[in-house]
């Protein structure tokens, strides 16, 4: 017989994640989204617009701040709140401004707090986080061996600056952005050039933005940038020389990370709508949601999203872990950010599928937000690597 | 070519379609999408171009060709865009059918024929706001006065609504009855420019954006006696009668606008093997269009098989409501593999490959939905 | 490790299970698939390792452990067959569970600590043949007589019905009442010994064939006042409080049978690789087996936070029926690209992977059919 | 306006397939097979076994013989017919003998009866459609680039005879056949060897034959084997020097068609078979049938196995067209064949599972047909090239 020692169990929750700040903290941030941004949404998808003051009101009650030291202005560090403002945001229903705000905090502002120097924190850092400078990044993408694709843009030495040329045709929240994180290469001509980080300020002479039109994400302010001989001072190049592509590649893990958490929230919003519609619906003298083949496809739907969210805070937690120190498998991060990704996003293009669908002929007409779940899914820009790439580092994981 | 039902006169037609497709149509696509509208032009020119009534007898003011001609034109104009292959298809398969099979010469001369010679455009009313697929339960009415009728209701989801110069109307001629859902329709033709008829809304959809679909308000709109069509209170009936035909043609525009997209995948697939880099590799992407490939025949067989019928003039009611919930299906899988393939270009507004996926989502839902074929075939397997 | 539920303790214990089941069951696996029954001595040896009653106090005759335990066991039994996973599993997690929670301290002696010592073997009756998932219309019933009970009836699909000692069994005690179905039926602990008991047939299944299941017959069998469990007519009742954890336990074994083939398949598929011909390409394969890896993971995520929460005495009830849903139709699924990967060889009578895919299937059906669970699901979503 | 000319429309259906005689040969051929094989089947799936001489009761009954000339015993060639037989013997619902006798009449015959000499088809193809002599072949797959796969055995000239040597794992019908058609190798350590075919007696010295059991199919005598320094004369060899693996590549397109046809006769069977069972199944006071979830499902089903039939049934108008030397597009006919065989595969699975599954309980046990249809269109041999193989002929049919 096995020898026991019962004071080998944790009394505490194995798996551990939300304290109870958090959940406090979840209330007053899903009464701030509501107050301030979702009840603006029908009206800014239609507008293809929102006020840019939405980032000083957000920054204002302190949300960008979560993830962030409080010397630069952050409430944090804390991974875990910053999960729970990502997952209340995406709430709001629209996913161009989420992308927008996503960008600016998530992905511009944890740039520059990981690979910034002090000073560029406190020229960037700080205001951004109190919403008062207004970031976005390039998108990239590293595939399973290790190689960036998405360099578009070409920077020259010239005495203390950089010379940028060329197009980079996809910039998050780039139309209106006070400043872009993008890489570039150091020369263009050869397969493997070395990869550079830069600041770049919109204001610069020779800098040229164009808003990008997408069948989703209506609200976002996504563009393309054109550089002609714009000069960067060379304090504004970002992270340690030769450090740039595992930058890049550990800030493309966070961002898969933020938008698996958005697309599980995503999939459970157009779920709730779908239920609530059939709910009302009457056919044959009877609510749609009564008939059982609705039921069961909730059922397997409602399913999905709760395997899609036990796998996604699976990766928060190893995520978290590994910031704090922790012993984490290697490799294992990644996998489990890269299975996030891939699995949340499917669950949510079926979710809105069906969302639409359970709405008949009314999920056809833009007066629904069926039919926005179900473009902002599919249409909006992908991020964090395509499907194809997340199955490579899968796949790479287990040895294949 | 054996195999192949299309003589050398139909594809003959097939170039015609093509050509005026490729000439006067896809220049403007774009354009009219932005618009949010496609001119009535390309009505009056269809009707212009023989197009209209294919396979409808000569003395019915068509072109007297069989059902293949009818599959051709449609096959085609789909290459144009979905909202203008399913204009012209609701004027020719879905509200001039049964005036051709019910109606008065005095109606055919008035309504059919200029019809098929794109004079006048038509539209179908049967959905209402809060009715669905639920027909039974049509709450818009007609009731008599001494000299026809005058009716009270709204009509939802009308294609061509906007614009159309007649709508064929089902409406209610007695009360409803639950034990008898069916009794006590008629089907009227109801001219747009009658005083009391209104269009309330364009409808703003998600795709078929240069359709117009409207949501139609009629107070107190007095009808003469020649406005009924066929026999009172029989409209249910009539309706039913035309419903294979309207799938058929519903399911040869799904597939159609499957077979464009598919078009459009290999030539974007045969682009990227060649470019031979990217992320997308070419053995995965083969393996995808090979399967929606074989997805795309399949259907195609069991759709020419009943139109093969149809000509022989035998409904294969099963198979029809099977091939609409297929095609429908199969579109949108064809539409987000297309998204899928390419990744952030298909993405941009005003993308053909964007619109068309916005588009393929409409036949889940239109024309009854997956939910309705399924009911409607598991019916008739005796479920 | 960090993100894992398992201490040392719970590492030694997997260590432990693994050695039993690499050195004293895999070795006679097929063996015993061949006979159709996999020996007693299992049972007998499993509580005699201390492996039966894992998460149960020490007082009740278990090992004190919590339920990450339990997890341990299920997950690496079932490398060893799934008939040996499903025959353990209902020893400890299916017909044991009532007796510790509604038992009187003589029946826990009598039955659930011989149980844990694998000097018992237990079954449970729910089934019937003409009964499925319809609890309510349970026919067998038992009567009161001056001293106990007698019963009449059969029950269905009994898992180690054949060489059971007991079996926890549902009744009618009072008659059926559609207004309150489930009203009117008890639990029994029934000696298999006692006369009128009676094995009717061993059933010949598809899968799982090493597993014993029975078609039992009860003809006036006379039980003594004591083998009521918990209280008369309470019986549904107490069946549904023991419905989470066996819903859960089934989710594991539908998980643990699915890791096993992935192990297999992940195996399978280096061989493939390395050998770098054949039809199947490297590229394709790799994408199948991410997405499964995925799949995988996500219910393998959902379950453990399923069994953190019972370890907190949290019930999960509609997580519970969605990892069983899952986990059986993943089990399908990989066991199902098993056999698309070998082909030819994955296809022989006896070889491992063949008797796995087979074994998977129950998984859909056994437990509460993939339809019962999205019933479930869709009631606790307040549909 | 375009000018019409009404004579130019067939009064004939456009796409013809059956005619009169052949729906009258359907009928005696579902006869035969309900009275001689249906009734049997459950007891011999139980044996493992069927009687050998039901070769000669249907070889007497004339059903081998449509698709072959009246010259050697056949009452054709009428393809369609032969294609009529294929599906009423679908129907009994044993694969095993399906798959024997299939590849007796269907493969060993047509062999020799396409690329065999007058006096090889005098002494086996007449007896062969007679059913007094009994035919296997072995199993080969050719890639889309052309190269046969499967070739196990090696085959050197010796005078006037050839000598074999090596073992073929997969030769259907093989354990109890009088002889075989095999391919060999003439060199097997050249990786491109000459590939060769014949008509091997199994009563030669150094054959020997073990009986394959699998989870499918347990009626079918495929065997193993091996071959040790057999002797085989040069007039059993099959087919024109140099025309062999043109011979198995068209050999391929049938065996796809024929396979493609039983593939939808089985999901129809089993379809069907479900649904009897549902309407029969009582739960919850009502018949399976009448729950929404099942009537859609079945739907959904019935909608696939009537895809699979027209998708079957053009690639059959094809081959006839084909072979009465009618205009056929070039690699129109393995395109369709191709996708005929792919597609009904997996509708017979699928559907085969499902039929499972509405058998609740009873779906398990083996006292239901329903596990054997779900084990036999998965657990029996894969023929006429693996899906990976099937996918890449369609795929390089569009020029990729």
């Amino acid at each position: 017989m096995l020898k026991l020692d019962p004071e080998a169990f944790a009394t505490e929750p194995a798996l551990p994640l939300f304290r109870e700040e958090h959940d406090a903290y979840r209330e007053a941030a899903r009464d701030f989204v509501a107050g301030v941004i979702t009840g603006n949404v029908e009206a800014w998808e239609v507008d293809r617009e929102y006020p840019r003051e939405l980032f000083r009101t957000v920054g204002a009650a302190g949300h960008f701040g979560a993830q962030f030291d409080p010397r630069w202005g952050g409430a944090g560090p804390d991974l875990v709140a910053s999960a729970v403002f990502t997952e209340e945001l995406a709430r709001c229903g629209s996913a161009g401004l989420v992308a927008d705000l996503r960008a600016h905090a998530g992905f511009a502002c944890r740039y520059l707090d990981r690979y910034g120097t002090d000073e560029q924190k406190q020229r960037y850092l700080a205001p951004s986080i109190a919403g008062e400078l207004v970031g976005g990044v390039g998108v990239v993408e590293v595939d399973g061996a290790g190689t960036v694709d998405g360099l578009a843009l070409r920077a020259v030495r010239d005495g203390d600056d950089w010379v940028l040329d060329g197009a980079d045709a996809l910039v998050l929240n780039g139309s209106w952005a006070d400043y872009l994180i993008v890489p570039a290469a150091s020369d263009t001509s050869t397969p493997d050039p070395e990869v550079l980080l830069f600041i770049l300020d919109t204001t610069a002479s020779g800098v040229e933005r164009h808003r990008d039109l997408r069948g989703g994400w209506r609200t976002a302010h996504t563009a393309a940038l054109s550089c002609t001989a714009v000069r960067v001072s060379d304090e504004n190049r970002l992270g340690r020389p030769g450090d740039e592509v595992a930058a890049i590649t550990e800030q493309l893990v966070w961002e898969r990370l933020v938008l698996a958490l958005g697309a599980v929230v995503a999939a459970e919003v157009s779920l709730e709508q779908a239920i609530a519609y059939t709910r009302e619906r009457q056919a044959f003298g009877r609510p749609v949601a009564s008939f059982q083949v609705w039921q069961h496809r909730f059922a397997d739907l409602g399913t999905e999203v709760e395997l899609a969210r036990s796998l996604t805070y699976h990766a928060l937690r190893l995520y978290v872990a590994e910031e704090e120190g922790e012993d984490v498998l290697p490799g294992e991060l990644d996998r489990a950010t890269a299975m996030a990704k891939l699995y949340t996003d499917r669950v949510a293009q079926r979710t809105a599928d069906e969302c639409v669908q359970a709405h008949g002929g009314a999920g056809y007409l833009t007066e629904y937000p069926a039919q926005r779940y179900w473009r902002d899914t599919r249409l909006g820009v992908p991020g964090g690597g395509s499907d194809d790439t997340l199955r490579e580092i899968v796949a790479r994981s287990y040895g294949l | 070519m054996t195999g192949s039902p299309f003589t050398t006169e139909h594809d003959d037609l097939r170039a015609r379609v093509r050509h005026w497709v490729d000439e006067e149509l896809l220049p403007h696509v774009d354009e009219w999408e932005a618009a949010d509208l496609f001119p009535d032009e390309v009505f009056h020119r269809a009707g212009e171009l023989g197009f209209l009534g294919l396979s409808v007898p000569v003395e019915d003011g068509g072109q007297g060709w069989d059902y293949w001609a009818t599959v051709v034109f449609l096959e085609e104009i789909s290459r144009a865009s979905g909202s203008i292959a399913m204009g012209l298809g609701v004027q020719t398969d879905m509200c001039t059918p049964q005036i051709r099979q019910f109606g008065t010469a005095e109606q055919i001369e008035q309504y059919l024929k200029p019809a098929y010679r794109g004079e006048k455009i038509g539209s179908v009313g049967i959905t209402e706001p809060d009715v669905g697929s639920d027909v039974a339960s049509i709450r818009t009415h007609a009731k008599p006065t001494a000299d026809g009728w005058v009716i009270n209701g709204s009509k939802m989801y009308i294609t061509n609504g906007v614009r159309a110069d007649w709508v064929t109307m089902v409406v209610r001629t007695a009360e409803q009855d639950r034990s008898a859902p069916s009794a006590g329709m008629s089907l009227f033709l109801v001219d747009t420019d009658l005083p009391g008829f209104s269009v309330s809304k364009k409808l703003d959809k998600l795709g078929m954006r240069s359709s117009d679909t409207a949501l139609l308000f009629l107070d107190d709109v007095h009808l003469p006696a020649d406005a009924l069509l066929g026999t009172e209170h029989e409209g249910f009936k009539q309706l039913m009668w035309g419903l294979q035909g309207e799938r058929l043609a519903g399911g040869l525009l799904a597939l159609g606008g499957a077979q464009m997209m598919f078009d459009q995948l290999l030539e974007d697939a045969g682009v990227r093997a060649g470019a031979g880099t990217g992320s997308l590799r070419s053995q995965r992407l083969r393996d995808r269009i090979a399967e929606l490939a074989t997805d795309l025949e399949a259907n195609r067989r069991l759709i020419y098989d009943c139109c093969d019928k149809w000509n022989q003039g035998v409904y294969a009611r099963t198979e029809i409501a099977m091939v609409k919930l297929a095609a429908a299906q199969l579109a949108s899988k064809i539409a987000d593999e297309s998204m899928q393939l390419q990744a952030g270009n298909g993405h941009r507004a005003g993308d053909a490959r964007e619109s068309a996926w916005r588009d393929a989502r409409l036949h889940r839902i239109g024309g009854g939905s997956d939910e309705v074929q399924r009911q409607v075939i598991s019916r008739m397997m005796g479920l």
